[in-house]
C-alpha cells in the first residue's frame, strides 16, 4: 500500500462544552475521490477547518504528504497543495472573473502573462470562456462557484476539499464539474467531496466517509457504506432531529 | 503606602466613567458590529441635557443634583432610538467604512450643533458634589467619581443579568452570534438593534449626567472621554461588554498610577503600550475567555 | 448636488468680492476716500475648546469699533468709519493660515487683532508679513517675542512667563510680610504654549526666591481628572501650589484639591482662575481664590478713569458678566489701531505698522491696558505692561496685587 | 489606465489654470486641497483597497515632518536628505504598528491606529526639548531654494503638489493591476478566501501599509514647507487623521478619482462654511460634519458613484460609460 496523502490520528476538537470532533482517525490514499457525508452538526465543517488550519486540533495529529501540519498556516497549506472551496460563492468583486482565477497562479510565482494563459485554459475547461472579462458582480451563483473551483485548481493542488461546491449548480454546470473532477482524479489529484446530493456522491466517490456526532462511523466503498446499519440509523434518526433550520 | 492606596482608589473612581462610556460602545459593537465614533458626542449631549435639567432646580442635600440622572437617560434613550431609526437602520447595509464615516460625520456635526445651540461657554452648575469627598483615615473618596463608579458597577451587573436571563438578552446574543441564524429562528434583528442602540445611548446619557457635577460641559468635551472608552473596549476584547467595564477601571488605575509616580503626560503612552501588548499576546482581549461575543 | 449649490454660492461671493475690489481700486478713487470704511479684522478660534477666548475678543472688538465710530470715526480721514471683519481661524495652524490669507487677500485690511492661541498666531505670521499687515495679539507664549517676526507682531499683554512671575512675586511679598511662610513649591502646568511659558517664569523666579521646587509637572490639555496630580502634590510635601491652567483643567484641579482636603496654598495663573466659568461653577466657594491675570476689569487705571469704567460697565450690561482679560486687551488694541490712523492720517497697513512700532500712548482708551506709557518694543512686546494678581471676592475677580494696580485688600480666608 | 490618464490630464489642466490665478488665498486653498488629496489617495491604497480603515494616518504626516525639520534646523541636515530619512522613519513606524495590529480584523485596526495618533501627539508634546512641544516649530523662510523645498510663491508648492498627486495616482493605478494589487483585492473580498488561496495576508497588509505610509510621508515633507509651521495639534491630531479617511470615503473608495474628488469637495465645504459662517461659532463645523452624514446616507459608495448615477440617468455618452466600466 502506498504512503497515504493525508492521515489524521486521534484528532479531537472542542468548543467550550461542545465536543465537535472526537478521536477522528482518517486515512486518504494518494489517488482517490472521497465523499464525506453526515448530518448537520456531525463535524464536517470542523474537520475541514482542522485540515486547512483554521482551527488547531486539541489533540491528535494531521500528516499531509508525510509532513506534520502542526503550526502550518492556512496559506502555507494552500501552497503545499491542500486547498479548499467554500460553501458560499466567494467572488473577488474588485477583480474581473479571470483575474480572480489568476490569483491562484500568482501565488505559485507565475508571471501575470503565464497566470493569465493558464487561467484561460481552466476557464475554457469549465465553460467560462465567455465570462472571463466580466465583473463577478454580474454573474449568477453557479458561475461564481465555478470560478472558485478554477481558482483553487490554479494552485496545482494535491488535495482539494470541495465544501458543497455542487449545490446550486445548473445541470449543465454540474456535468462539467463532475467530468473535470473525474479527469483530474485520473491525473492524480485527490478530492474530498462534502455534499448533500447523494447521487453526486455516489457517482463520484470511490470511497465514502460518514461522520456523526464528531466521529467517523463508517469508511469504505459507497455501496457497502450505505448498507451499514449505523449509517442508516444516523441518517433516519437525525433526519427528524436535525432539520429545524 | 497611603499614597499607593490613594492612587489606586483615584484610578478606580476615574475608571468608573470610562467604564460607563466603554460599556455603551462595547454593547453596540458586540451586537451590531458597529463602532460608534459619535459616542463621545452622545455623552456630551447627555451632559448638556443634564445641565439644562439642573436649571429647573437643584434640591438641597449633598446628592440633590442627581435627580437629573433619570430624566437625562430618558431623553438620551429617545435620541438613541431616533438615531437608530433615522440613520443606523439604513446604514447597516453599507459596510464597515461608510458606517465608521457616518458616525464620524455625526460626531463632527454634533460638536458644531452643540456650539450653535448652547454656545461655546464652559458650564458647570454650582453644587455641593463638586469637590466633596468622604475620608477614611488618610484616604479620601471623591463623591462625584465615586457615584459614577458605583453606578458603573451596578450597570455592569444589570447588563450581565439582562444579557443572560432576559428574552432580549438571549435574542441579542443570538443576533450577535449570527444574524442570519437568529432571524431564521424568528428573532427580529431590527428590534434587537433598536433596543441595543437605545440602551447604548442611554448609557452615554448616564455617563454624561454623572460627570456634570464636577466636570465642565462644553461642545468638544466628549472627545476627552471617548478615546479612553475606545481603548478600554479594545483592551477588554471588542464586544465583551463586561470586560469593557474592567477595562475602563484598569485604564483609570494605570492613568492614576503613571500620573502619581511618573508623569501624567506619559499615561497615554503607557496605556498604548499595554494596548499593543494585549494585541500581540492576547488578540482576543484581556477579559475574553473564548471566542464568544457578548 | 450639494456641491453645485455650494459652488454657485461660492462663485457669487467671489464675484461680489472681486467686482467690489475693482470698483474701489480702479473706478472711483476720489469720491471714496472720505466715506470708504476702514477694515480691521479679528481672527481667532471660534470653534473648539478655545472658542470662548475667540468669542470674548470679538465682543470687545465690536464694542471698541462702535465706540470709535460713535466718536465720529477717524477724524484724520474725514471721519471714516471702522468696519470689523470677523473670521474663524479654526483651532489649527492650517486653518489659521488659510483664513488669514482669505481675509487679507480679499479686501484691504488696515490691521488684525487676535489669533488668541499662540501657535495659531505663530502660524499666521508669514501670511501677515507677506501682505504687510500687522497683528496685535493677546497671545502669551514667550516664543512669540522675537524680532524674527519682522516687526509685524505686537503683543499687547504680558507674556506667559510674566503671568507666572506675578504669582511668585505675590507669594514673595506675602512671605516678606510674614502673612505666609512658604518654603516648598509645586508647579503644575498645562502642556500648551501658554503653560510652558508660564512655567518657565514661575520656576525661574521661585528658585531665585530661595523656595524649593519640589514638583514640576506638565499635564495634557484634555485631562479628564486631576486627582492623581493632587496626590502627587501631597506626596511632594509642597506648601504652595502654582497651577498654570486653562479653564477645564483648573476646574478639575480645584475639585481634586477640595476632595483631597488639601491644605496647600494655591496661586493659580491663567484663564482657568480668572475667566467667568470658575466663578459660575464654584458659586460661593470661589471667594478667596487667587489667580494671575493679564488684565483685570477693576485695575486701578480702569476704575480711576470714568471713560474706562463706562466701557467695562457697558460690556457687562451687553454680554452679561464682567469684562474678562483678553476682552480688555482687545478693546485697547482696537484703539491703538484707531490712534495710529489718526497719527498717520492713513489706513495703509504698512504706515500703521510703522506708527504702532513708534507710538507712545499715555492717555486715551489704550490706557485701559495699563497706566502710563503704552508702546511696543523692537521685539514686539509691550515693555511696561504688568500682570496682576486677582482674588475672587463677592463672586468677581478683584485686583489685589501689585500695589500700584490693586484696588482691593486681600481677604484672608478663615 | 484610461481613468488614470484622464485624472492626470485634469491635474495638468489645473496646473495650467493656476497661472491665471493671482489670488493667494485661492492658490492656497488649491494647494491645501492638493496635499489633502495626496493623503486621501495614499490612504485609499491601504484602506480603500484592502478594507482596513486607518484612522491614524496623521502619524505618517507628523513623523516625517518633524524628522525633516528637526534634522534641518538642529543638525543642518540637507532638507532632501532629511526628507528621505523622514519617509524612512514613517515606513519603519508603519511596519511596527502594522505588524502588531494588522493581523486583526477591521475595527481593531481602526481603533489601534486612532490611538496611535493620540500617542504620537502626546510624545511630541512631552519631548518638547526636541520637538518644540506645544509651541510648535516655525520654519523661517530664508531664500528661494528648491533643494530646501523653499519656494517664494504658493504656486510652486501647488505645482509640486499636483506633480506628486499625479505620481501617487499613477502608482495606485499601477498597484491595482499588480500582483500585490490582486492579492489585496482578494483580501478585501474575504480574508478566509485569501488564506485559502495561499496569500500571506499579514505580510501583504504590512507591505501596503508601509507603501501607504511612504506616499503619505512624501506629501507631508513638502507640505510642511508650504505651511512653514509645525503645529503638533494639527499634524499629529485626530482631526487630520479622521479627515483623510473622510476624503476617500466621501469621494468613493472604489474609484481612482474618489479621494481627489472627496478632498476637493470636503475642502470646498470647509472653506465656504468657514468664510460664510466663520463669524458665528459652530456653524461651519456643523455644516461640515452633517454634510458628510448626508453624503454617506445618500450614496455610501461616494460622490463618484453619485456622479455616475446622475450621468447614467441623463443619458450618458458612450465615452463616459467606458470610463465608468474601467473605474469599477
Amino acid at each position: 500500500m502506498p504512503e497515504p496523502l493525508l492521515a489524521l490520528r486521534g484528532v479531537c476538537k472542542s468548543f467550550g462544552a461542545v465536543r465537535s470532533l472526537v478521536d477522528v482517525d482518517l486515512v486518504i490514499a494518494p489517488s482517490s475521490v472521497v465523499g464525506l457525508i453526515g448530518p448537520n452538526g456531525a463535524g464536517k465543517s470542523t474537520l475541514i477547518n482542522i485540515l486547512t488550519g483554521v482551527y488547531q486540533p486539541d489533540s491528535g495529529s494531521v500528516i499531509f504528504g508525510g509532513k506534520d501540519l502542526v503550526g502550518v498556516s492556512t496559506a502555507q497549506r494552500a501552497r503545499l497543495g491542500l486547498v479548499r472551496t467554500f460553501q458560499r460563492p466567494s467572488p473577488i468583486v474588485d477583480l474581473s472573473a479571470i483575474e480572480g482565477v489568476m490569483v491562484g497562479g500568482l501565488v505559485r510565482g507565475l508571471s501575470r502573462t503565464d497566470a493569465r494563459a493558464e487561467a484561460q485554459a481552466h476557464l475554457a475547461r469549465l465553460g467560462l470562456r465567455a465570462e472571463a472579462e466580466r465583473s463577478p458582480r454580474t454573474l449568477p451563483t453557479g458561475r461564481l462557484k465555478l470560478l472558485d473551483f478554477a481558482r483553487v485548481l490554479m494552485l496545482r493542488p494535491k488535495l482539494v476539499l470541495l465544501d458543497e461546491l455542487m449545490s446550486g449548480l445548473s445541470g449543465g454546470e454540474l456535468e462539467i464539474v463532475l467530468d473535470t473532477i473525474d479527469a483530474l482524479a485520473a491525473e492524480g489529484i485527490v478530492f474530498l467531496v462534502v455534499e448533500h446530493l447523494m447521487e453526486v456522491i455516489q457517482r463520484l466517490s470511490r470511497s465514502l466517509v460518514v461522520m456523526d456526532a464528531g466521529s467517523v462511523i463508517a469508511h469504505g466503498p459507497p455501496e457497502q457504506v450505505v448498507r451499514d446499519r449505523r449509517v442508516v440509523e444516523a441518517y433516519l434518526g437525525s433526519d427528524a432531529l436535525a432539520t429545524p433550520c | 503606602m497611603t499614597i499607593l492606596l490613594q492612587a489606586v482608589i483615584n484610578g478606580l473612581l476615574i475608571g468608573g466613567v470610562y467604564a460607563l462610556a466603554a460599556m455603551g460602545v462595547s454593547l453596540m459593537f458586540g451586537i451590531m458590529k458597529l463602532i460608534n465614533f459619535a459616542h463621545g458626542e452622545f455623552i456630551m449631549l447627555g451632559m448638556y441635557i443634564a445641565v439644562v435639567f439642573t436649571g429647573v432646580g437643584i434640591p438641597a442635600g449633598l446628592l440633590g443634583i442627581y435627580w437629573v440622572v433619570i430624566p437625562t437617560m430618558v431623553v438620551t434613550a429617545g435620541v438613541g432610538a431616533l438615531f437608530y431609526v433615522a440613520l443606523l437602520d439604513r446604514a447597516a447595509r453599507f459596510g464597515e467604512s461608510p458606517q465608521i464615516l457616518l458616525t464620524i460625520g455625526l460626531s463632527i456635526g454634533g460638536i458644531g450643533l452643540a456650539q450653535v445651540v448652547a454656545g461655546s461657554d464652559f458650564k458647570l452648575p454650582p453644587n455641593p458634589v463638586n469637590g466633596a469627598s468622604l475620608a477614611l483615615g488618610d484616604i479620601t473618596f471623591q463623591v462625584g467619581p465615586g457615584i459614577a463608579f458605583l453606578l458603573a458597577v451596578a450597570m455592569a451587573i444589570w447588563m450581565a443579568w439582562m444579557l443572560k436571563r432576559t428574552r432580549f438578552g438571549k435574542n441579542a446574543r443570538a443576533v450577535a452570534e449570527s444574524r442570519e441564524t437568529a432571524e431564521m429562528l424568528g428573532v427580529n434583528a431590527h428590534h434587537v438593534f433598536l433596543v441595543t442602540t437605545t440602551i447604548s445611548i442611554a448609557l452615554a446619557g448616564l455617563a454624561g449626567a454623572l460627570v456634570i457635577p464636577y466636570h465642565y460641559t462644553y461642545p468638544s468635551v466628549g472627545e476627552d472621554f471617548v478615546v479612553m472608552a475606545f481603548l478600554a473596549v479594545v483592551i477588554a476584547g471588542l464586544g465583551n461588554v463586561l470586560g469593557s467595564v474592567l477595562g475602563g477601571l484598569l485604564l483609570g488605575c494605570i492613568q492614576s498610577l503613571t500620573a502619581t509616580y511618573f508623569d501624567i503626560d506619559l499615561s497615554t503612552a503607557a496605556i498604548y503600550v499595554l494596548f499593543l501588548a494585549v494585541l500581540l499576546l492576547r488578540p482576543e482581549g484581556l477579559f475574553t475567555a473564548a471566542r464568544r461575543t457578548v | 448636488m450639494t456641491g453645485s449649490i455650494v459652488g454657485s454660492r461660492l462663485s457669487r461671493r467671489r464675484f461680489g468680492m472681486l467686482s467690489g475690489v475693482a470698483l474701489s481700486s480702479g473706478l472711483l478713487p476720489a469720491r471714496l476716500s472720505a466715506q470708504e470704511p476702514i477694515n480691521l479684522a479679528v481672527i481667532g478660534p471660534m470653534n473648539g475648546s478655545n472658542a470662548v477666548g475667540g468669542e470674548m475678543v470679538v465682543r470687545a472688538s465690536k464694542l471698541a469699533v462702535e465706540d470709535v465710530n460713535a466718536a465720529g470715526g477717524i477724524h484724520a480721514l474725514n471721519g471714516a468709519k471702522l468696519n470689523l471683519i470677523i473670521a474663524d481661524s479654526t483651532d489649527n495652524a492650517q486653518g489659521a493660515i488659510t483664513t488669514t490669507e482669505r481675509v487679507l487677500s480679499q479686501q484691504k485690511i488696515a490691521g488684525v487683532f487676535g489669533l488668541v492661541i499662540s501657535p495659531l498666531t505663530a502660524a499666521a505670521i508669514p501670511a501677515l508679513i507677506k501682505h504687510r499687515v500687522s497683528v496685535i495679539t493677546a497671545s502669551t507664549a514667550d516664543s512669540l517675542v522675537t524680532p524674527a517676526n519682522g516687526g509685524y507682531l505686537f503683543m499687547i499683554g504680558p507674556t506667559g512667563s510674566a503671568l507666572g512671575r506675578v504669582a511668585v512675586d505675590f507669594v514673595r511679598a506675602s512671605n516678606t510680610a510674614k502673612t505666609t511662610n512658604v518654603t516648598k513649591a509645586a508647579i503644575l502646568y498645562i502642556n500648551n504654549a501658554y503653560g510652558q511659558s508660564a512655567q518657565k517664569g514661575v520656576e525661574k523666579l521661585v528658585r531665585e526666591s530661595g523656595i524649593d521646587v519640589v514638583l514640576n509637572s506638565a499635564y495634557p490639555e484634555n485631562m479628564t481628572d486631576a486627582s492623581p496630580l493632587v496626590t502627587k502634590v501631597a506626596r511632594s510635601g509642597a506648601d504652595v501650589l502654582f497651577p498654570l491652567s486653562d479653564v477645564t483643567d483648573a476646574g478639575l484641579i480645584l475639585t481634586a484639591l477640595h476632595s483631597a482636603r488639601s491644605k496647600v496654598l494655591v496661586f493659580g495663573a491663567g484663564s482657568g482662575f480668572t475667566w467667568p466659568p470658575i466663578g459660575q461653577s464654584l458659586g460661593e466657594k470661589v471667594n478667596g481664590l487667587f489667580g494671575a491675570a493679564a488684565w483685570n476689569w477693576d485695575m486701578k487705571n480702569v476704575v480711576s478713569d470714568p471713560k474706562l469704567v463706562n466701557v467695562t460697565t457697558r460690556y457687562e450690561k451687553v454680554y452679561g458678566g464682567y469684562m474678562p482679560e483678553q476682552a480688555g486687551e482687545a478693546y485697547g488694541a482696537m484703539w491703538m489701531f484707531a490712534l495710529a490712523m489718526e497719527k498717520t492720517a492713513s489706513a495703509d497697513s504698512e504706515k500703521l505698522r510703522d506708527a504702532l512700532a513708534t507710538m507712545k500712548v499715555t492717555s486715551g482708551y489704550p490706557t485701559i491696558i495699563q497706566p502710563g506709557l503704552v508702546e511696543f518694543g523692537a521685539n514686539g512686546a509691550n515693555p511696561n505692561v504688568k500682570a496682576v494678581m486677582i482674588q475672587w471676592q463677592g463672586g468677581k475677580p478683584r485686583t489685589v496685587f501689585p500695589p500700584e494696580l490693586a484696588t482691593h485688600q486681600i481677604l484672608t480666608p478663615h | 489606465m484610461r481613468s488614470c490618464a484622464a485624472i492626470c490630464a485634469m491635474l495638468a489642466v489645473v496646473a495650467a489654470a493656476s497661472f491665471l490665478i493671482q489670488d493667494s488665498y485661492i492658490l492656497g486653498v488649491m494647494t491645501v486641497t492638493t496635499f489633502l488629496a495626496i493623503w486621501g489617495q495614499s490612504w485609499n491604497l491601504l484602506s480603500g483597497l484592502s478594507g482596513n480603515v486607518s484612522l491614524g494616518h496623521s502619524v505618517f504626516i507628523a513623523m516625517p515632518a518633524y524628522v525633516t525639520v528637526v534634522l534641518f534646523q538642529t543638525w543642518h541636515v540637507p532638507v532632501l536628505a532629511g526628507a528621505l530619512l523622514g519617509i524612512a522613519a514613517a515606513v519603519a513606524l508603519a511596519a511596527f504598528i502594522g505588524a502588531a495590529t494588522l493581523r486583526l480584523s477591521g475595527p481593531y485596526f481602526a481603533l489601534a491606529t486612532l490611538s496611535a495618533s493620540a500617542v504620537m501627539l502626546s510624545l511630541i508634546l512631552h519631548f518638547s526639548d526636541i520637538t518644540g512641544g506645544p509651541n510648535g516649530i516655525p520654519i523661517a523662510f530664508t531664500e528661494a531654494d528648491w533643494t530646501n523645498l523653499e519656494f517664494d510663491h504658493t504656486r510652486s508648492y501647488l505645482l509640486v503638489g499636483l506633480g506628486l498627486l499625479c505620481v501617487v495616482t499613477i502608482f495606485v493605478a499601477g498597484f491595482r493591476r499588480s500582483r500585490l494589487g490582486f492579492y489585496v483585492a482578494v483580501i478585501k473580498s474575504s480574508e478566509a478566501v485569501a488564506r485559502a488561496a495561499g496569500i500571506r495576508i499579514a505580510l501583504v497588509k504590512v507591505v501596503i501599509y508601509c507603501m501607504s505610509a511612504a506616499l503619505t510621508a512624501a506629501g507631508a515633507v513638502v507640505y510642511v514647507f508650504y505651511l512653514r509651521f509645525l503645529d503638533p495639534g494639527f499634524l499629529a491630531g485626530l482631526t487630520l487623521s479622521v479627515e483623510i479617511a473622510l476624503f476617500a470615503v466621501v469621494g468613493g473608495t472604489g474609484f481612482l478619482a474618489g479621494p481627489i474628488l472627496g478632498a476637493a469637495f470636503y475642502e470646498l465645504i470647509d472653506v465656504v462654511a468657514n468664510a460664510r459662517f466663520g463669524d458665528v461659532g459652530g456653524w461651519d463645523v456643523m455644516v461640515l460634519g452633517f454634510s458628510v452624514v448626508v453624503i454617506v446616507m445618500t450614496e455610501p459608495r461616494g460622490l463618484c458613484e453619485l456622479a455616475l448615477r446622475l450621468v447614467r440617468a441623463g443619458g450618458a455618452p458612450a465615452r463616459m460609460r467606458s470610463v465608468q466600466r474601467e473605474a469599477k
